[in-house]
């Protein structure tokens, strides 16, 4: 019954969506399209034209994702960093609080699963080099694909081999949640200085941008990038970490 | 041509898979078909042209959804009834 | 333009509305709680597959200029990859907290169908 | 200028990464936090109220990041903005005096989830993009997740679960609103949208918007989709339950109009679609509120009945109504301020567990309280000459001179059912037989002077008639911001 029903509202669903959809045109050039609309007056540029064309003068970085997740809407990718940031802590909330109560048939799960030595050695040899990859993604977020987010994650990703090799891997939750706190104060503070020095939350190009296509170009993007990466990897780490500690 | 062939085929596997993890009682099984749905999608983002966003979805998608699905599995249970 | 392309052409869309399909029948029809946050991570990557392939134009390359050859002029809509690049970082978000409570729930009521505990009839 | 405007959203998220350094200090310390955000954001925004006044009343923008607006995320403040920020700041001011020492466990965890709802329903209010908007939403959202779950008892889990996978499908359907309207206009600015959007097809148009309105429709509590929110009600802490109640609720009613109105342009037939799901949602609201046991539950269907005639009043696209519209939810917010509190309050005395039944004849016990909360409750049903009377009159003025008789009687009627389970609630607490449950007198000075300043904002808005008539005019004019599409564009992307 809840099937039929389910594959009534499915199909009507979908009718409405293939009679709009059909509409769209895949792969079509919008972006320099001619417009035939007299109606309207004003300016009918499209936003990722204008992002295409002015990013070498506003924001100098070769990649123009990063320079709009970044400058154009940081405003955006603030937010963002702050839904991970409610996710770590939430989850602080729910599963880390009441662990006393019922470990007792997982205690004998974590001990009957403990890796061999060949794969402790070498995720202990592959540690440090993913976690030099991920910061090297976040570092060139502005020149090649990739960024903070990718690079945090990567980071979190070479904790959690880590967690997954050592069964009894530690880590220091003090100087996780400072590195999450931290990055997240620096953040702000280089919006503020904007706001206090020139008025405008977020102003990004407040250092010499540089020379276009180098690792020191795009003003403070790489900056605020490689925050984000540390407080993305924190972070991850830490959601990971409190899905491990409760086995 | 030839991409445009292996990017339909490549919709149409992930299409096939998606209707593997509703239908698997296993949900091991679904969860780990499921991560291969992300690593499908992190291709077909390649071949848009989104490589950032190609990168995250392996990342993200693939890794470290996956883990914890898994994770929360075996704290839970397994099988679907 | 042969029938490769005209295909070609409606694959994006059809495959990702067809994400979302499938997850909305998960989501609507299963009363497995894990069953249904893989809907909606389904459904997810579907909207994001849409959204990207909203940006994509034919014969132009990635926005990065690290190459000299690509120019603003032959470069793919670069905001439809930012907006996913948050979408999949919300979407993990939301998956990490729900299957936190999903954990905590089968503590309480060792089941996890929806179904069979208390409150949560639709 | 006011380019410190934005200190609104950045102070708060710069405290509640604090939060986590200051509790390493001190483990005292962090429940001070909140207090003194919600203290500056009040200062804030009636600074930029007395800014607005000194400029004629004309919205401004704020700039982020320095582009100019479609290219870059901008903030839209009016009087309507102000209004509601005002509201936001108030009453999470009053929430944080009301919460200090009831949190048990994990305080700074609480106290940054706490922060940063509130810093995320400020975003809603003021951003003027719709991207940003989504973020926001989600922002508010997740901590409205994490905060439902807080008690970890079964019933609150089951609230958090269920909210999680509704306003999972609410944030798709967005998502997929945002991205169909993007690539119609090209671009996410609001004004810039709302200026293209007679270009767009009409189709097109009707599936974004169909899209957009599930989704929000959720997160706003209006009728087929609100299952989600008496149990939520229920299960999270009650000074959570009443930022729901109070705040979220209004602001996503907000963004609700503001795409209704700005983004599409509405036509009638939207409007009165949006109408009847209104009175549905009224009707539903109260008549379910009927039968309720437990007192966080009744409040929380009368919630529903609320913001069903928050909607009629908006959606009757008047200036009076939608000035009647906003009047409700300031009154609304208050009400339920002192409700929920109030009788939260009174419950933990007689340590109940929440029925209706455990507070019989508490008004011996605590007079102050018991007065004050059926106070409100006089002044929630529309008693004149109380405040909640003039926002009724307004709203039902409007509905009937745009020629709606059906939907007065209708409202007249949910007004009747309204009071006739608040009077059951009021003759309760005034029983004169003795209390059954044993009563514990704790006088707490942080619990009682949040409710009886939420009261004194009561009498301040019945009985100064020199307040009320340049009100009025503030809201007429914040009506106006909501409605008027045009004034709106020319004030973000300039003539």
């Amino acid at each position: 019954m809840k099937k039929i029903i389910a594959t009534l509202i499915l199909l009507v669903f979908t009718f409405y969506t293939y009679n709009t959809i059909k509409g769209f045109r895949f792969g079509h050039d919008f972006l320099n399209a001619k417009t035939n609309n007299k109606k309207i007056s004003q300016k009918i540029e499209p936003a990722g034209k204008h992002y295409l064309e002015n990013n070498k003068l506003e924001n100098n970085a070769s990649n123009v994702v990063t320079s709009i997740v970044v400058s154009y809407r940081g405003f955006d990718t603030l937010g963002e960093v702050t839904v991970l940031f409610l996710a770590a802590t939430g989850l602080g909330v729910i599963l880390t609080l009441t662990k006393k109560e019922d470990d007792d048939e997982n205690e004998n799960d974590s001990s009957e699963g403990e890796p061999s030595l060949i794969v402790k050695t070498a995720s202990r040899i592959l540690f440090p080099l993913i976690f030099i990859f991920g910061a090297y993604v976040f570092i060139h977020g502005h020149l090649t694909p990739g960024g903070g987010f990718q690079g945090g994650t990567i980071i979190a990703s070479a904790y959690l081999m880590m967690f997954l090799s050592y069964s009894n891997f530690k880590i220091n939750h003090s100087i996780f949640k400072s590195i999450e706190s931290m990055s997240g104060l620096t953040f702000i503070s280089i919006g503020l200085v904007g706001l206090i020095g020139f008025g405008i939350f977020l102003k990004l190009n407040l250092i010499p941008m540089g020379v276009f296509n180098t690792l020191f170009s795009a003003g403070l993007i790489p900056i605020v990038y490689i925050i984000v990466g540390f407080k993305v990897g924190s972070e991850l780490t830490a959601v990971v970490d409190s899905y491990r500690e409760n086995w | 041509m030839v991409l445009m062939l292996l990017q339909i085929f490549l919709l149409i596997l992930m299409l096939i898979a998606a209707i593997f993890t509703v239908a698997y009682k296993d949900l091991m099984n679904s969860v780990i078909v499921s991560g291969f749905i992300s690593l499908g999608a992190s291709l077909l983002f390649y071949f848009l042209q989104a490589p950032d966003v190609a990168l995250t979805e392996a990342a993200i998608g693939t890794g470290l959804t996956t883990y914890i699905f898994v994770v929360t599995i075996r704290k839970t249970e397994r099988m679907e009834k | 333009m042969s029938w490769v392309e005209t295909v070609y052409n409606y694959s994006y869309f059809v495959g990702a509305f067809g994400l979302i399909m499938i997850g909305l029948y998960a989501v609507m029809v299963k009363t497995n709680l894990i069953k249904i946050l893989i809907g909606i991570n389904l459904i997810d990557v579907g909207v994001n597959i849409f959204l990207v392939s909203l940006g994509y134009i034919k014969g132009k390359g990635a926005p990065i200029f690290s190459n000299a050859s690509v120019t603003p002029a032959n470069s793919i809509d670069p905001i439809p990859q930012a907006l996913v690049l948050t979408a999949i970082v919300i979407g993990v978000a939301v998956t990490a907290l729900s299957l936190s409570v999903i954990i905590k729930l089968y503590q309480h009521y060792k089941t996890l169908d929806i179904s069979k505990i208390r409150e949560m009839r639709w | 200028m006011v380019d410190y405007a934005i200190l609104l959203i950045a102070l708060p998220l710069f405290a509640a990464f604090l939060i986590p350094l200051v509790a390493m200090v001190n483990k005292n310390w962090p429940k001070y936090i909140p207090i003194l955000v919600t203290a500056f954001n009040s200062v804030l925004s009636i600074n930029l109220l007395l800014y607005l006044n000194a400029h004629n009343g004309t919205p401004f923008i704020v700039k982020i990041g320095g582009f100019i607006p479609p290219f870059g995320i901008n903030l839209f403040i009016g009087y309507l903005a102000i209004i509601l920020l005002m509201l936001i700041s108030f009453v999470g001011l009053m929430i944080s005096l009301y919460t200090i020492n009831t949190v048990k466990d994990a305080e700074s965890r609480y106290y940054m989830l706490f922060i940063l709802l509130l810093m995320g329903v400020t975003g809603l209010v003021i951003t003027g993009d719709l991207f940003n908007m989504f973020v926001f939403l989600e922002i508010t959202s997740i901590s409205a997740y994490s905060l439902t779950a807080y008690k970890r008892d079964g019933l609150s889990l089951e609230a958090s679960m269920k909210y999680i996978l509704i306003g999972s499908l609410a944030s798709v359907f967005v998502l997929i609103g945002i991205g169909v309207i993007y690539y119609s206009t090209h671009t996410l600015n609001i004004a810039d949208i709302s200026n293209h959007i007679n270009t767009v097809p009409k189709y097109i148009k009707m599936f974004s918007l169909s899209m957009l309105l599930i989704g929000l429709a959720i997160e706003a509590e209006l009728f087929p989709v609100n299952g989600w929110v008496p149990d939520v009600y229920q299960a999270s802490p009650t000074p959570v339950t009443t930022i729901f109640s109070s705040i979220v609720v209004k602001a996503t009613i907000y963004v609700f109009f503001r795409v209704l109105f700005t983004v599409f342009r509405a036509d009638l037939t939207v409007m009165n679609f949006v109408m009847g799901l209104g009175v549905i949602t009224l009707l539903i609201g109260e008549i379910s509120a009927l039968k309720q046991v437990n007192i966080k539950r009744m409040l929380a269907y009368s919630s529903i009945g609320q913001v069903g005639l928050i909607v009629i009043a908006i959606s009757s696209y008047s200036s009076m109504g939608v000035a009647g519209g906003i009047y409700q939810m300031i009154n609304h917010a208050i009400f339920k301020g002192i409700l929920f509190l109030g009788t939260a309050y009174m419950i933990t005395s007689v340590s109940g567990t929440g029925k209706i039944s455990d507070l019989k004849g508490i008004a011996q016990k605590m007079p102050i309280s018991s007065f004050i909360v059926s106070f409100s409750i006089i002044a929630l049903l529309g008693v004149p000459p109380l405040t909640g009377f003039w926002a009724k009159m307004m709203i039902l003025s409007s509905v009937m001179s745009s020629g709606h008789q059906i939907i007065v009687a209708l409202i007249l009627f949910a007004t009747v059912v309204e009071a006739v389970y608040y009077l059951k609630f009021i003759a309760v607490i005034y029983d004169s037989s003795e209390i059954t449950n044993s009563f514990k007198s704790t006088i707490k000075f942080n619990k009682i002077v949040p409710i009886v300043l939420f009261a004194l904002t009561i009498i301040l808005f019945s009985v100064v008639p020199q307040f009320l008539v340049k009100f009025q005019d503030v809201l007429l004019k914040a009506a106006n911001e909501l409605t008027n599409v045009s004034s709106y564009i020319s004030i973000v992307l300039g003539s």
